[in-house]
């Protein structure tokens, strides 16, 4: 292999590492909030599946933007449902969770046949085009895969730098980490635990929704039955793997998506005789090493999943 | 002792409560309770174990609603509608448990409920700042899970002063404290008052409630049964009152007398049970032991001591000694890295922290019986036997529950306390270590834990005990090792001696020190 | 759709009942979608009554068979090879049902297997594709390895190597057929590599591969419909099942009472199979190649073209295919 | 002590909230089907008459369905008594009919006697090895099970699609899938014209005997101990907690193995990718129901079985597509949900801190 050839699967890898990340770091970085407030939701695939509905439909209306909004808003109205449950009348997180994301599931490929028909679209959706950083994005090898990427890209990096911020630099912060870690020292310095757990919920249904408009809007141009195809869960591995920490979780989500990346290339590379299962697995297999590497107990939020 | 003739100057009053009344599902917390605090002024509310302590100063937090009375503040009508809008007012209060962020900082646990940016700078600074004005130093870095508890009772009530409070309700703030801390904060309680303030102050210790308070007011399930001046009552008048009209007859009770007369027994050096003439029968020993905790800290560093059958051995310690570890080493609940433990098979252990380390809260009484030696048991659980075991246990050790099948989250704390006790007493062990046995106890409970132990040491028993309260130890045990910093020495059983001994070299802030030590690596690996 | 709960009188001339078993939702625009579209052309021009149900697993394909049966549904569809066993399972018990299951192989009394010959127009699009690629290498994506698949991707193959010597072939698998995403990244990075011809068999999924095609204005292939429409300016052709068709054929014969249990072999001679030649983009495809595409067309309608002939079972279809199933059990 | 409900008077009670929420759900679901374009009254037939309507429906739809889901939630139920957050009980399941699958072929000429119980011992074992891995992450490496179960159910998906096109795959290598199990291997049919087969017993048998375990023995005590408070455990009972924990996880995946082995024996005979549609994800939701009581899990299990097998018939007799009957399913499930919190609200008027 020649060199240039080299750079140019290295640029396409890691474009694809970022493609791949950008709505698994969404999600994931809405989950995290949603951890640390105390609340693991288990339902987020359903917002995602959601957001990917509301994008579509709404963009083929008001256009891209308005597509991410309603996309957003859409996430946010599975959780609505999710918190109701689960913080409101404190069910167990992971059986309403569960529920919610059949539901959600359900009722997008309801919604999606009653409004495109039995036949459904196909590649109508109008799409987000990539934004070049000038100058940046003609550094070689790194230059195309994360200066010239969609604007939601650039949006789930901004959102994580400023959401680590938020959590040290703000009483609100605060208010998030204490009611994850002990909700009653946090009822007892004037905080309402519910109402927090309520908004982070609602916040992760927003970027969970975001990060299923981004594939349609960003990515896949169309909507697909159960086209969210896990990524809620692979979501909330990511959480844990990056530490609960949003710098942490956007690596993480950028680790995985490598992962899912040296698949896509192992398989293009064209390696005949390898089972194409095990390139699959890959990215699974390696989250389990990475975490069984970074040994040592992991700094769960000490009141996660507990129902008072 | 404390200028309190000075606060009769200011009649003010703050809070008034009238005629609360409180219910939780069949049992009334509060029935008939009224209570009035004057600025400037500490007052004491005492009652035993479930009076309605916790429940009354609730109410005034905003954490409940109260089912009827009225409550003024200031003169005016109060409805306190959360814990922030009590804040708000100038109500603050620091809780029987902690409720503070373990994985959070000083600073950000007392920054916690505000609004906008949180400046980490400015956050510390208002931590050192209330710290030095109230004279409670405190680490704004340091993470709470790694203080001692005397430096977290701080840090809980600097929280609390942080809001500008005027009305500051601590609720059995001394339990955890060693006497040198307890003493210090107490000074600093009327100093607070002092100034212009006032403070609730829930205590179980009669003669604190009567060294700082200006007023009292005791409760008996639920009702106010007596509010006077702390100056014109004794010890012996504030029991009875707390003991309520009761006629007891059941064997754990006691009258009022008894009560104060125990509080100021002096170390009963005479009650040896077993004949002095056999040769001491060694049922514990520790030789040359060391153990590290995870981060690699020397926590017990070969250490050696012998206990004999049929004697309590006091151990005497400030918080974060060591005494923890030592306390699992004696009881087989941690294996030593080095150095040889030799202990029967059978050791009763009676941990500080009975929710955490000792019960399982949801099950009923029954199964919690059925824990003990659950690790060696193998085959069929006969139910039937343990369920007698239960009841059995109940009615020996006088444990206030509705039957075997209670849940042990339904005993007030005192009982849970009694039934741990009573359960690690039941197979006769050998040996029992008991750590802080009569911690958040009313003294009623106190007195019958102190009574199970000298019982169990004269049965033959070779009794541990461990308290951070020196006159407990020294009034209970027959011989005496103190702890510092790892290194375990006998020492005689004087007040002095024993004193010096566990403050090591240092100085009286021994305790923050030690927090200090904890987090310096090379102090430690020595 | 509804189905109709009118039940006709006994005696009377019974209403054809038609049920359609599929292994994924109908919204897919490719396998499952229009075997629903020939569900529904059975309706219409048999005026049959129809049912639908979409298995999960194969749990489930027993079940339903059963239902139908003690349903006495005349026709049933198992709409995959994966339908096989179960089929030849229940057959027995229902013998007034016929049971079909398309990609199938196993035959009886009241069982029969359609075998597509995609493979035969899956030659062809290898052609243009040989001839239309410039960089010589050649992309198959699917949702997962299946036989008709790899049958259809070898074929594929071989066809472009007829034309075109020296192009390679790169294989990719998305792992499921409904992840978009997925589809789109495995293309991506077949692109990245060098191919400039993507044909892809991966149903939904399969629409990831067209988008990014679309992007990186490259060429593809539809499967199974005709997805031509989808994305005009990128799609040369769509390898056709025409399952409407292939449903009446068979729909018909079961009416008329001349059903036979048997391998059913549909393919270019039937019009089932055909390659469907995206007019729009006509002008990428020499006068050469189209020719020489019509003429193995011909040969093939004539059943004289010998390059699939390892492959295509036609000839053997006069022996009964061995299923992989046990003898079945009540 | 005043206000003590008398028993009868509170069951009357409990039974109205039932019917007031069933009548909620009812309604509900006429509103979602009628907002789809369905005919309410013939789809809630369908609904009920898949379900329980005919022998059929009772023996091969619902009960037959319950089989996997019981397993599956059996193993759920066990860990999550031991404080173990099992999410794995999918992958664990498939490990079983991998390894069920893989011993049939050498088994295939002895006994059915020894033949049959190998396959299932030998599910179970893989399912125990594979739920063990987690195990050992968690004690070794400190990997949360929630996070290691769920890669390792991806893992054992890729892997079941990996063997039944290479090692597994049906001997003339065409169709991913495995052989089919001969006739005098699989499980035999109770009932004729009927799929209801002998895993139905061995699932009962298997709950009770387990329950039995977990309340009567000391080694079951242990587990639940350990999740009630490990602390605890460890303190006061001198329990061995880690110990304690992987026998959790090993038997959890022992049960949800021995659920794969039994479905690929009693129902499907063959290996698929597709094998399970999510039977260690829905058995999440049947083991917290049943509060985590394994004789709670039969009947969770049949009321899951029930609504799959009358969401089939939805489908087939009435015409709602599968999506909408998701919908159907998961508000059944939240309803189910919020009569219990009501329930426990109403029990225990506790307030909180
Ligand atoms: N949330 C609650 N639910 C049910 N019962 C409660 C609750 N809180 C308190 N009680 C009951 O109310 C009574 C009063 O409890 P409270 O905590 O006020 O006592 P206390 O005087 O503070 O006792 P202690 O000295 O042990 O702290 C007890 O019987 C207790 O069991
Ligand atoms: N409370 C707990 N919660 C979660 N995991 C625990 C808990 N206690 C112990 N563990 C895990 O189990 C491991 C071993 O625990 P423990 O010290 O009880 O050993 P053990 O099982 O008694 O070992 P052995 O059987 O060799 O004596 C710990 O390292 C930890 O990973
Ligand atoms: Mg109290
Ligand atoms: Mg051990």
């Amino acid at each position: 292999m020649s060199t240039t050839e080299v750079m140019d699967i290295g640029g396409a890898f890691l474009e694809s590492t970022v493609r791949t990340a950008t709505p698994l770091a969404l999600a994931a970085l809405g989950e995290c909030v949603s951890e640390r407030a105390g609340v693991i939701n288990i339902g987020l695939e359903g917002s995602i599946i959601a957001g990917a509905l509301g994008g579509t439909v709404a963009a083929g209306v008001v256009g891209v933007g308005g597509g991410f909004v309603a996309g957003a808003l859409a996430g946010m109205a599975i959780a609505a449902l999710f918190a109701w449950f689960a913080v409101g009348m404190r069910a167990d997180q992971i059986i309403t969770g569960t529920a919610i994301t059949l539901f959600a599931l359900g009722l997008t490929g309801t919604l999606y046949r009653s409004v495109f028909g039995d036949a459904g679209v196909a590649l109508s959706t109008p799409t987000a085009g990539e934004l070049a950083v000038p100058g940046l994005s003609q550094i070689p090898l790194i230059g195309q895969a994360f200066f010239s990427q969609p604007a939601m890209t650039y949006i789930a990096m901004l959102i994580a730098v400023v959401l680590g911020w938020w959590m040290r630099h703000t009483h609100a912060g605060l208010a998030l980490r204490a009611t994850g870690e002990y909700p009653d020292a946090a009822v007892a310095a004037g905080i309402a635990p519910r109402r927090v757990q309520a908004l982070a919920v609602l916040f992760a249904g927003a970027m969970a929704g975001l990060a299923g408009a981004t594939l349609v809007l960003a990515q896949a141009g169309t909507f697909v039955e159960g086209m969210s195809a896990g990524r809620g869960f692979i979501a909330i591995a990511i959480v844990v793997l990056g530490r609960w920490q949003p710098l942490g979780v956007a690596a993480a989500a950028l680790l995985f998506g490598a992962a899912n990346s040296l698949q896509t290339l192992f398989q293009a590379m064209g390696w005949a005789g390898v089972p194409y299962q095990l390139f699959l697995a890959l990215p699974y297999v390696l989250t389990l090493l990475v975490l069984a590497g970074a040994s040592g107990r992991t700094a769960a939020p000490a009141a996660l999943g507990k129902r008072d | 002792m404390m200028g309190r003739g000075e606060t009769a100057q200011s009649e003010t009053t703050l809070l008034s409560l009238e005629r609360l009344s409180r219910r939780f599902g069949d049992v009334q917390a509060l029935d008939d309770a009224s209570l009035r605090v004057r600025a400037g002024t500490v007052h004491a509310l005492l009652g035993e174990n479930g009076a309605g302590k916790t429940t009354l100063m609730r109410l005034v937090f905003g954490l409940l609603t109260p089912d009827g009375g009225t409550m003024l503040w200031r003169g005016a009508s109060l409805r306190v509608r959360s814990p922030a809008h009590a804040l708000s007012m100038g109500i603050g209060m620091v809780h029987q448990h902690f409720t503070l962020v373990p994985a959070m900082t000083v600073a950000e646990n007392v920054a916690l409920g505000g609004h906008g940016r949180f400046d980490r700078e400015a956050a510390a600074a208002r931590v050192r700042e209330v710290g030095a004005r109230a004279g409670l130093s405190l680490d704004p870095s340091a993470r709470v899970d790694s203080l001692p508890v005397g430096a977290q009772q701080r840090c809980e009530i600097v929280k609390a002063l942080a809001r500008d409070v005027q009305l500051l309700i601590l609720d059995e703030p001394t339990a955890v404290l060693a006497p040198s801390e307890a003493r210090e904060l107490l000074a600093w309680v009327r100093r607070f008052a002092d100034a212009g303030n006032a403070v609730v102050l829930i205590t179980h210790k009669l003669r604190d409630a009567l060294a700082v308070a200006d007023d009292v007011t005791v409760l008996h399930r639920g009702r106010s049964v007596l509010t006077m001046r702390a100056a014109d009552t004794t010890e012996a008048h504030l029991a009875n009152a707390m003991l309520g009209e009761r006629t007891i007859a059941a064997p754990g009770d006691v009258d009022a007398e008894t009560v104060v007369a125990a509080e100021h027994a002096a170390p009963a050096l005479d009650d040896t049970a077993v004949a002095p003439t056999q040769a001491p029968e060694t049922v514990l020993s520790l030789r040359e032991v060391t153990w590290r905790d995870a981060r690699g800290v020397v926590r017990v560093q070969r250490a050696n001591m012998s206990v004999y059958r049929g004697e309590i051995v006091g151990v005497a310690a400030v918080e974060g000694a060591g005494q923890h570890e030592l306390l699992r080493l004696l009881s087989g609940r941690l294996t030593p890295e080095q150095g040889t433990v030799v202990r029967p098979a059978d050791v009763g252990f009676v941990p500080e922290d009975r929710h955490r380390d000792a019960l399982l809260l949801d099950a009923p009484l029954f199964e919690n019986v059925a824990l003990r030696g659950a690790g060696l048991r193998g085959g069929r659980l006969d139910w039937a036997y343990f369920r007698r075991a239960a009841d059995e246990l109940i009615s020996r050790f006088d444990v206030r529950a509705t039957g075997a099948a209670a849940p042990a989250r339904a005993l007030s704390g005192g009982n849970q306390q009694k039934f741990v006790l009573g359960r690690e007493l039941s197979g006769e062990p050998p040996a029992l270590v008991v750590e802080n046995p009569s911690r958040g106890l009313d003294f009623k409970a106190t007195l019958a834990v102190q009574q199970a132990l000298r019982a169990a040491r004269d049965r033959g028993t070779a009794v541990v005990m461990y308290s951070s309260d020196l006159d407990e130890v020294l009034m209970l045990a027959d011989r005496v090792y103190a702890m510092h910093a790892g290194l375990v020495n006998e020492v005689i059983p004087d007040r002095d001696a024993v004193g010096r001994a566990m403050l090591g070299t240092l100085a009286d802030d021994a305790p923050e020190s030690l927090g200090d030590t904890d987090r310096t690596p090379a102090g430690s690996s020595a | 759709g509804g189905g109709d709960k009118d039940r006709p009188a006994d005696g009377a001339a019974p209403k054809l009942r038609v049920a359609l078993l599929t292994p994924g939702p109908i919204s897919d625009k490719s396998w499952n979608g229009s075997a629903y579209e020939g569900l529904l052309r059975l309706r219409d021009s048999l005026g049959a009554e129809v049912s639908h149900i979409q298995t999960k697993t194969p749990a489930e394909f027993e079940e339903n068979f059963r239902q139908y049966g003690a349903q006495n549904y005349r026709l049933v569809f198992g709409h995959g090879f994966e339908f096989q066993d179960a089929a030849s399972r229940v057959a027995p018990s229902y013998p007034n049902t016929i049971y079909v299951v398309t990609s199938g192989r196993v035959t009886g009394q009241n069982l029969a297997g359609v075998a597509f010959l995609f493979e035969e127009a899956s030659y062809q699009a290898g052609m243009i594709a040989g001839s239309a690629t410039r960089t010589n290498k050649l992309g198959l994506i699917a949702g997962t390895e299946l036989p008709p698949v790899k049958a259809s991707f070898e074929a594929f193959t071989r066809g472009a190597k007829s034309v075109n010597p020296k192009v390679e072939v790169i294989t990719s698998y998305v792992g499921n057929w409904d992840d978009v995403s997925a589809g789109k990244e495995q293309a991506l990075a077949q692109l990245a590599r060098g191919v400039d011809v993507i044909f892809q068999n991966a149903d939904a999924a399969g629409l990831g591969v067209f988008q990014a095609v679309k992007e990186k204005k490259a060429l593809a292939f539809g499967t199974n419909a005709n997805q031509n429409a989808i994305a005009p300016d990128v799609i040369l052709g769509s390898v056709v099942i025409d399952l409407p068709k292939a449903f009446m054929l068979i729909g018909r014969e079961v009416q008329s009472g001349a059903f036979q249990g048997r391998v059913i072999h549909l393919g270019i001679k039937d019009d089932v199979v055909r390659l469907e030649l995206n007019d729009a983009l006509a002008d990428r495809i020499s006068a050469a190649t189209r020719a020489a595409v019509d003429s193995v067309g011909a040969e093939l309608k004539a059943g004289t073209f010998r390059a699939l002939a390892d492959m295509i079972g036609r000839d053997s279809a006069t022996t009964p295919a061995t299923a992989p199933a046990a003898p079945s059990k009540p | 002590m005043r206000d003590r409900t008398p028993p009868l008077r509170s069951a009357v009670l409990a039974a109205g909230q039932v019917a007031v929420l069933l009548v909620v759900a009812l309604l509900l679901l006429a509103a979602l089907l009628a907002a789809t374009g369905h005919a309410v009254g013939p789809a809630l037939t369908a609904l009920v008459r898949g379900a329980f309507g005919s022998w059929y429906a009772i023996t091969s739809a619902t009960v037959v369905r319950m089989v996997p889901l019981g397993f599956a939630g059996l193993a759920v139920a066990l860990a999550f008594r031991a404080g173990v957050l099992n999410v794995g009980a999918e992958g664990q399941l498939l490990m079983g009919a991998a390894a069920a699958t893989a011993l049939a072929l050498p088994l295939q000429h002895t006994s059915p006697w020894l033949a049959i119980p190998g396959m299932i011992v030998g599910g179970a074992l893989a399912g125990g090895v594979w739920a063990s891995v987690a195990g050992v992450l968690r004690l070794r490496f400190g990997v949360l099970e929630v996070i290691s179960t769920i890669m390792l159910n991806f893992v054992a998906l890729n892997l079941t699609g990996w063997l039944v096109r290479g090692p597994l795959q049906e001997p003339q290598h065409i169709n991913p899938q495995s052989s089919s199990l001969p006739v005098s291997l699989q499980l035999p049919v109770l009932l004729d014209g009927t799929r209801l087969h002998a895993g139905v017993p061995l699932l009962l048998v298997t709950a009770a005997v387990l329950a039995w375990w977990l309340f009567n023995t000391a080694s079951g005590f242990r587990v639940r101990a350990v999740g009630a408070n490990p602390r605890a455990a460890h303190s006061a009972g001198e329990i061995p907690v880690g110990r304690t924990l992987l026998l959790a996880f090993a038997l959890s995946g022992l049960l949800a193995g021995m659920g794969g082995a039994v479905e690929y024996l009693g129902i499907t005979y063959a290996l698929y990718e597709n094998f399970s549609p999510g039977y260690g994800y829905t058995a999440i939701a049947v083991a917290l129901l049943a509060r985590l009581h394994p004789v709670g899990v039969l009947g969770t299990a049949l009321l899951f079985g029930a609504l799959e097998a009358g969401a089939n018939a939805m489908q087939r007799d009435a015409g709602v597509p599968s999506v909408v009957v998701s919908v159907v399913e998961a508000v059944l499930i939240l309803l189910v949900v919020a009569l219990d919190r009501w329930r426990a609200r109403t029990a225990s008027g506790r307030s909180g801190l």
